[in-house]
């Protein structure tokens, strides 16, 4: 049973000490799941580290209780709360691929960490690890204890993490985004892991995600933070279905839906609204004016692009990696296309070929009628450099960190030779800056001034000064925080509609597809499984893969969902 | 595997040969060998009928062509200076400098690594600040000046160790080695000190940077969440870690070694590769000056080739495909 | 000021590491006194008029036997120490400063290209780097210094020995540049900025050296000052083998070889000040090295 | 500083290191700066490999401590009737190391080996027109002209054993690689080869069979060469070698001031010059005259003489271990000039006169040309040449480079006034006439090292009369005007005579020469 009263943790700067989170209290009995949610810099992952003990230097715990059991952890030494740890408390890092010692076997990080805190010996520690491995629900674990971290996919690796911090059967596990960096498929086995060991094992879970569809799915009770204070807590059904913290409901509206379609997300207040303010408009009208009448579908048929892969001998050419096989897809101009697939399907591949960073291997491409070439056979100034333009996933490596947001956004201007005179072009620029729903002083500051959801609006209007006509949005906005992705999908809605834009929409969270797409093609291993309209491959979806990820995407159960 | 060292030995022909001919092109710059051969009262015409002998009358393409295809057949010609086979020459020396090398690389290791993980641990201490700044110094002082500090304080001074040459060396088969024996071990000492402060600083330094930057991964992190006890997360996990992109560097550094050994061997008359090849530099004796090149290219070449081969050994996930 | 001292965090921590200020000082009085040296040292010692035999090998002032207008004694020719060592470092520093910017710009560009082009290209430039790095520095400088000799008129020689010298340095440190430069022009090709210019079909040139060069400046400049301190001892060592700058227009690496001849005749003044001098000098810019990788180095903060 | 009393403590732990290095009876281990290129007696015409082989073979005859020439393998010798040219009576009795008897066929062979083109020393035959063996211990050399220093210049004319040189291939010096005679000896003289690794170490025990009579008391002779000074000092210091040929000048205080050491000063035969482009109608270094060659003027010459000061360069250069010199010759060597013994006095008033009378009152620039690895303080002098050159207006472009590329240089006439040092190889005043001096010419190899080209024609006419003169005085009579003239004509600034320091253990005798041969046979270890 874990107990933490008014807990605050301080980080010393040099502007003084910075409180990182205060007068946090929580409960998690034994067997229960406690769900930890809020937004990037809500202090969730501080809360988790002071209970183990890991706060990174040079934070500290500046006040409060935390008692495990009987034992007031604050109060351990060193040496004893490092015992602690592993034994009694267990943590489980997001990312499986770097939680684990790429130079060592399963079975010695297995047997170690019993070691640790048993007097087993290294066969008893072996048997023991071979059971759990086992359990957990890896196959033929005997043999694959002896395999390195590295020849384990992601999931298999998360579970191989997840029996590492059971071994020592601890009383609380500290899981922080256990499942983020995994695909829908895993991420759902890997949580029925969890509930299952909650279960069976009465271990207390402090859960800490920002994924609200997780906590609904597996959380008893759940805590939200925002800006490191505690906003409300409770029972997951009543704090999620009737939230009585306004906050709670702004973060429950930004969530999309994937049952059912709606034209804009309901907003926080505070966010900016696109478009207004004398100098936006400046912008809106000269892009209206290069736009020319038609609107430019793109069509792609039978494309496949393989890659070689790396040669091991000398006599044997080992056989091309397909990334993307007998592909044919086609955007009707001026409409949103969603593609959605999971890691490793492709999506990327296909944007890559599209704006000829990648050459296909066999394949056409036709952008609004006429021909787009290869990439490698695609000169500096072929017009589809102009036409075609992207958004990318992160907004931390989209934007050039060492460049003014004013070298960014003048750059295609100048490039292209829309706008010769500088003045010009930094007015123009200013002006895109309020179109995107920013502040038009921020022309002179560099990106790393600025949050991800400003970042990405930022990329947004570098794009938009090409006067494209094709958009490729790659994924943006799984890097960004719920309330501010809502924020950037209305925008680019607008956008759309206003400019008649044809987009390619890339993403692997199916309920964000669902309300921005006209039609949807599902991806998997490189080909098109599926195909049509949204609201038909929603409802009524043909393939089994197409089935089995809607089935498998942690959603709100549509009762706990406020009316309208 | 085998692609990989096929490629790899391709490319480093090319190396030594690009060596080869850069060396060989510019030796006619470097002086008159002939003027060095003869005594004070050789006459004008004997030295030009010598020098016609040679053949280093012919021109440059057909004085090289000459060079390598010989070297290919493996006759390395003769030094000017002592009339000597090359080959043997150069082999006779190949033992100390090697043996040199080693133990200057061995001692920067013993004592570079363990330097490294001290102050990579307890980077503000006391003693990493003053570990830090003697290293420092030891690197600022030129390496002439610390091996004659050496030999005065150690040679003259204490008398513990011999000032000069190497003596105490027992022929293995052909290997004339100073390792066996007590006396052949103190003449390699103050020699191997001097070359090696340079390594051990560098080796020092790179240690401290990689150990920090791994202490900050995750899967310490989770070590550390796991309570394993620290000692072995020190060694076990973050040393083992460390030593993966250091063993590249130390490799490549083994041509600052070759380099700094000519200045060591000069100083203690170590009769190694290099003091020869300042020898041969001083009399101008090309043949030797070529061939010392080459076989200094194929060392820095093997030596690249045997860490990269290190490098798949120690890191599992460039030797063991997938399952 | 305050407020302007927080916002800029490398400057807060500079004000804070005791190590760097010091460093700092030395480093610039040094630096002062080389640029300036011309007008502070009482003697020019390059104009073999200006000082006379009979004042050689004169010990420092505090010794017995010294002449007062010589505080730091002179050396066998009779030339005031204090100056010789200022113009010695002005010398040393125009030859570590200039055969730096040499291998800088050589080894940035080398690595940078390669680091983006990749595949051949990278594989040619390595190559190159390993031939470089198996010719040992001293025979550099001996094929340059041979070249020069063999190429110029004789009357224009004496002068260009100094940029025979630099030269040769440049070349045995541009390898050092190329391969950091090349290492993070890897890093940044992943990056989405990188990869949006390409798409643009904006020129190579561009790409690298507006967009990238800026992004990896950081490692390339704490290069820049380690490799600093061993350009000048390089040259000190070049010196020691007698293929360093003539005696009469001494670096600090001439005047350490002139001293190595008086280590034991009891003028220990004449190696041990110049020598002590260049630890100054080198410990100084290391330490700023260091300083300035910690400061630059953003996983680090 | 501790730092500073690491120059000047006594050695009590040297001392103490010299027993702990548990000598054996009688070695003597020695060091010099250069290891002897090669074992084969005519393939070298340098110092280093002579003196060193020295210990090893004899010539007909031999040098004695005082340079004075005396019967070796040859107990007497006379010049032949009727025509120029010695006969040599052989000393009977001798055995070569390997046993074999000494007979007047190995001299011709011997002859008929150093004379071939492979052989570098075959410029001392030059003059040698026939060598006939009259009986098994005779043989005569006749000459072109007569040559009564002839028995001088063959001093290190060293016999090979016929036999054994045929028997192993090596009946030639070695033109490319290497031959047996190379790595291996076979001489009829004192010592003989135990160990050879070239570079390395080399070792000489006595030859039994030896004719003469031994001085020494050396069981066994170990050579290692040092390049690095201050190495080789400290290989002295702490014992490990027990005498060291030459040692550093700055140094000589730090050596004598030590008890258990000892060190040797004596005059090297080598005189230290200055010499000018006579032959030169331009400066090639001059920033101010370029039109003409004003040291061609014999009072701008003397001008350079008189502004230079031996006496500071001694007392602040050489700490007092030099003697100026007059001529190209040291005093004490035969066909010294008595008569022309003084040199231009240091009067830079008069060097300004000379130069304003020679039409330059405020001086010119040129090159002075110096190496700085090849004379004790070359490039040290040069400065000082240099600074004082500088006082009276003559101002040096100074240029000093390593000696592989300083002759070549000179040789293409790339220079306005150059350093040489000149050591007589027959240690007689016709050895620099003939090469200094005589002006150039090719087919007589004559004035080879002549660099500036200095002719006159009585000193032409002078020196073949000179080279056939048998009556002494008459000789010396010649000699004398061919020192007046040059001196007259400040052909050469002659400096000082360099000096030679060699530094032993107390325990260690041995004899110092001016030839800078250093002969095993003379030293007693004790």
């Amino acid at each position: 049973m874990l107990v933490i009263k008014d807990l605050a943790v301080k980080f010393p700067s040099r502007f003084g000490d910075v409180t990182a989170i205060a007068d946090v209290d929580m409960e998690i009995r034994p067997g229960e799941i406690h769900g930890l949610v809020g937004e990037s810099g809500a202090g969730k992952s501080t809360v988790g580290a002071a209970v183990i003990g890991l706060l990174s230097q040079p934070g500290y715990i500046a006040g409060g209780e935390i008692t495990l059991g009987e034992t007031d952890l604050r109060a351990l030494s060193p040496e004893a709360a490092h015992r602690i740890r592993g034994d009694r408390i267990s943590m489980i890092f997001q990312d499986p691929q770097t939680s684990l010692n790429p130079l060592m076997t399963i079975e010695d990080q297995l047997v170690e960490t019993i070691q640790a805190h048993s007097d087993a010996t290294h066969s008893q520690a072996v048997t023991r690890a071979v059971d759990l491995l086992e359990e957990i629900g890896i196959k033929n674990a005997a043999s694959r204890i002896k395999a390195y971290p590295h020849q384990f996919s992601g999931g298999m690796r998360q579970r191989v993490v997840i029996a590492l911090a059971i071994c020592t059967d601890p009383e609380l596990i500290i899981a922080d985004e256990p499942t983020t960096a995994l695909d829908v498929a895993v991420q759902s086995q890997v949580l029925a892991l969890i509930q299952r060991l909650a279960r069976e094992r009465q271990i207390a879970f402090m859960l800490i995600t920002h994924d609200i569809g997780v906590i609904a799915q597996v959380a008893d009770r759940v805590t939200v933070m925002r800006k490191g204070r505690v906003m409300e807590t409770g029972e997951t059904q009543q704090v999620l279905g009737a939230p009585d913290h306004p906050y709670t409901q702004a973060l429950m509206d930004a969530v999309p839906p994937l049952d059912v379609k709606i034209d804009r997300f309901r907003v926080p207040e505070e966010a900016p609204i696109a478009g207004e303010g004398p100098t936006g408009n400046v912008a809106e009208a000269w892009l209206l004016e290069g736009q020319r009448s038609e609107m430019l579908g793109l069509t792609l048929d039978h494309l496949t692009v393989q890659f070689a892969a790396p040669r091991t001998s000398l006599f044997r050419t080992p056989a091309p990696y397909v990334a993307l096989d007998d592909v044919s897809l086609t955007v009707r101009p001026g409409t949103i296309m969603g593609l959605v697939g999971e890691s490793g399907s492709g999506k990327s591949t296909l944007a890559k070929a599209i704006t000829g960073l990648v050459s296909p291997t066999s394949g056409t491409m036709q952008l609004g009628g006429d021909d787009l070439p290869y990439g490698k056979t695609r000169g500096r100034r072929h017009p589809s450099r102009q036409l075609i333009q992207m958004v990318f996933q992160d907004p931390y490596s989209s934007l050039n960190s060492r460049h003014t947001i004013a070298d960014i956004l003048e750059e295609p201007l100048w490039f292209y030779g829309f706008v010769s005179d500088a003045r010009e072009r930094r007015r123009l620029a200013a002006a895109m800056l309020e179109l995107v729903g920013m502040a038009p002083e921020a022309i002179d500051k560099y990106p790393h001034q600025f949050s991800g959801g400003q970042r990405q609006r930022v990329a947004v209007a570098r794009a938009l000064l090409a006067r494209p006509r094709f958009l490729i949005c790659d994924e943006p906005t799984s890097a960004l925080d719920v309330s501010i992705q809502a924020e950037i999908l209305n925008l680019l809605k607008d956008l759309q509609s206003t400019f008649g834009l044809s987009v390619l929409f890339i993403s692997h969270n199916l309920s964000v597809v669902r309300q921005m797409a006209d039609d949807t093609a599902v991806l998997r291993a490189g080909r098109i499984e599926e195909v049509g309209p949204t609201e038909d491959l929603y409802e009524a979806p043909q393939a089994d893969y197409t089935r089995e990820l809607l089935a498998l995407t942690p959603v709100m159960p549509k009762a706990w969902r406020r009316a309208g | 595997m085998v692609y990989f060292i096929l490629k790899r030995l391709v490319q480093s022909v090319f190396v030594m040969l690009a060596v080869a001919f850069l060396a060989f092109s510019l030796f006619r710059f470097v002086g008159d060998p002939i003027s060095q051969m003869t005594g004070v009262e050789t006459t004008v015409a004997d030295q030009e009928r010598l020098r016609e002998d040679l053949g280093l009358n012919d021109p440059f393409v057909v004085q090289f062509y000459r060079f390598t295809t010989d070297m290919l057949q493996g006759d390395f010609g003769f030094s000017y200076r002592t009339r000597q086979p090359v080959a043997d020459m150069i082999a006779d020396r190949i033992p100390a400098t090697l043996e040199l090398g080693v133990v200057a690389l061995i001692i920067s290791l013993i004592v570079g690594i363990p330097a490294g993980v001290y102050t990579a641990l307890r980077p503000r201490g006391v003693l990493t600040q003053g570990i830090l700044l003697t290293t420092l110094v030891g690197v600022s002082i030129p390496t002439f000046v610390i091996g004659i500090m050496l030999i005065f304080i150690f040679g003259v001074q204490l008398g513990w160790l011999p000032t000069f040459g190497r003596n105490g060396t027992v022929q293995i088969g052909g290997w004339e080695s100073s390792l066996f024996t007590v006396q052949g071990w103190r003449s390699l000492i103050l020699p191997a000190v001097t070359l090696g402060v340079y390594q051990l600083t560098l080796t020092m330094r790179l240690v401290r940077a990689e150990m920090m930057e791994v202490m900050r991964s995750d899967y310490i992190r989770f070590g550390m969440a796991r309570g394993v006890p620290m000692g072995r997360l020190h060694y076990r996990h973050a040393l083992a870690n460390t030593m993966v992109p250091v063993i590249t560097i130390i490799g490549l550094q083994f041509g600052g070694v070759i380099a700094f050994s000519i200045v060591t061997e000069s100083v203690f008359q170590w009769p190694g590769m290099g003091l020869l090849f300042l020898e041969s530099i001083r009399f101008v004796d090309i043949p030797v000056m070529g061939v010392y090149l080459v076989v200094i290219a194929f060392f820095f070449v093997l030596v690249n080739l045997i860490v990269d081969l290190l490098y798949v050994a120690i890191d599992p996930r460039l030797r063991v495909k997938d399952l | 000021m305050r407020d302007w001292l927080k916002r800029y965090e490398p400057v807060w921590l500079f004000v804070h590491s005791p190590a760097a200020i010091v460093a700092a000082v030395i480093a610039i009085a040094i630096i002062f006194g080389a640029v300036f040296a011309p007008w502070i040292a009482q003697v020019d010692p390059y104009d073999l008029s200006s000082f006379s035999l009979f004042d050689g090998l004169l010990p420092p002032v505090w010794e017995d036997g010294a002449n007062p207008k010589y505080l730091l004694g002179t050396d066998d020719q009779g030339r005031d120490m204090i100056s010789s060592i200022l113009y010695g470092a002005r010398l040393s520093l125009v030859i570590g400063i200039s055969a730096l910017t040499i291998a800088a710009v050589l080894g940035v560009g080398l690595g940078l290209a390669a680091g983006f082009y990749g595949g051949r290209f990278d594989a040619v430039v390595m190559r190159i780097a390993d031939v470089q790095l198996a010719l040992p520095a001293i025979l550099t400088a001996l094929l340059i210094d041979g070249i020069a000799r063999g190429v110029l008129p004789a009357s224009v020689q004496q002068d260009v020995r100094v940029a025979v010298l630099t030269l040769a340095i440049a070349l045995s440190l541009w390898v050092n540049f190329a391969r950091t430069a090349r290492a993070s022009t890897f890093v940044q090709m992943q990056k989405e900025y990188v990869q949006a210019a390409i798409m643009m079909g904006q020129r190579p040139v561009r790409i690298m050296f507006v967009h990238i060069l800026p992004n990896i400046l950081g490692p390339l400049l704490v290069i820049m000052t380690v490799d600093l301190a061993s350009a000048i001892l390089l040259e000190a060592t070049l010196s020691f083998l007698g293929i360093g700058l003539p005696a009469d227009s001494p670096s600090l690496g001439t005047l350490i070889r002139i001293g190595m001849q008086f280590l034991l005749s009891g003028e220990w003044w004449i190696l041990w000040i110049p020598t002590l001098f260049l630890v100054a000098l080198v410990v100084s810019i290391n330490i700023l090295g260091d300083f300035l990788r910690d400061v630059f180095n953003p996983r680090l903060r | 500083m501790a730092l500073r009393n690491l120059g000047t403590t006594a050695l009590m732990g040297a001392a103490f290191a010299v027993c702990a290095m548990g000598a054996s009876a009688e070695t003597l281990r020695w060091a010099s700066t250069t290891d002897p290129q090669t074992m084969d007696p005519h393939a070298v015409n340098s110092a280093p490999v002579l003196s060193f082989l020295n210990n090893i073979y004899e010539g007909l005859v031999r040098r004695g401590k005082d340079m004075s020439i005396e019967p070796s393998l040859a107990t007497s010798w006379e010049p032949l009737e009727g025509e120029n040219g010695w006969r040599f009576t052989l000393r009977e009795g001798v055995t070569f190391q390997d046993g074999s008897a000494f007979t007047a066929e190995d001299v011709l062979f011997s002859y008929q080996r150093a004379s071939d083109e492979a052989a570098d020393v075959r410029s001392w035959f030059a003059p040698v027109t026939d060598v006939r063996v009259v009986d098994e211990f005779t043989i005569d050399f006749v000459t072109n002209a007569p040559n009564p220093l002839f028995p001088d210049s063959i001093a290190n004319f060293m016999i090979l054993d016929k036999d054994w040189a045929e028997g192993n291939d090596a009946a030639l010096p070695a033109r490319d690689a290497e031959n047996f005679a190379t790595m291996n000896v076979n001489g009829t003289g004192p010592f003989t080869l135990a160990g050879r690794d070239p570079g390395v170490r080399t070792v000489l025990v006595p030859h039994e069979g030896w004719w003469d009579e031994a001085e020494h008391n050396v069981t066994e002779g170990v050579f290692t060469p040092i390049g690095n000074a201050a190495t080789g000092l400290a290989a002295l210091l702490s014992g490990e070698i027990d005498f060291i040929q030459p040692i550093p000048l700055q140094d000589v205080a730090q050596v004598e001031g030590r008890e258990g050491f000892r060190v040797l000063e004596g005059e090297e035969t080598r005189v230290i010059m200055f010499g000018f482009g006579h032959e030169h109608d331009t400066l090639l270094y001059s920033t101010d005259v370029t039109d003409v060659n004003p040291f061609q003027d014999p009072r701008v010459r003397l001008a350079a003489a008189h502004a230079l000061d031996i006496d500071s360069i001694d007392r602040v250069l050489f700490r007092g271990k030099i003697e100026a010199a007059s001529q190209l010759v040291p005093a004490g060597i035969s066909g010294y000039s008595e008569a022309n013994s003084d040199r231009p006095a240091y009067d830079p008033d008069r060097a300004r006169a000379l130069l304003a009378e020679a039409g330059y009152p405020d001086g010119f620039s040129f090159g002075l040309k110096c190496t700085n690895d090849r004379y004790i303080n070359d490039e040290a002098l040069c400065r000082a040449a240099a600074s004082m050159f500088a006082a009276v207006g003559l101002n040096a472009e100074l240029s000093t480079g390593p000696v592989r590329d300083y002759w070549p240089q000179l040789r293409e006439d790339d220079f306005d006034m150059y350093l040489l040092g000149w050591s007589p190889g027959t240690f007689d005043m016709e050895h620099p006439i003939r090469f200094l001096m005589h002006s150039q010419d090719d087919e007589a190899r004559l004035g080879s090292w002549n660099f500036g080209n200095y002719s006159n024609a009585r000193v032409d006419e002078l020196l073949p009369m000179i080279q056939q003169e048998i009556d002494p005085a008459a000789r010396q009579a010649m000699i004398d005007e061919v020192v007046a003239i040059t001196q007259e004509e400040v052909a050469y600034i002659p400096l000082y005579t360099q000096p030679l320091i060699w530094a032993a253990k107390d325990n260690v005798d041995l004899t110092q020469r001016a030839d800078n041969f250093f002969m095993l046979r003379w030293v007693t270890v004790n």
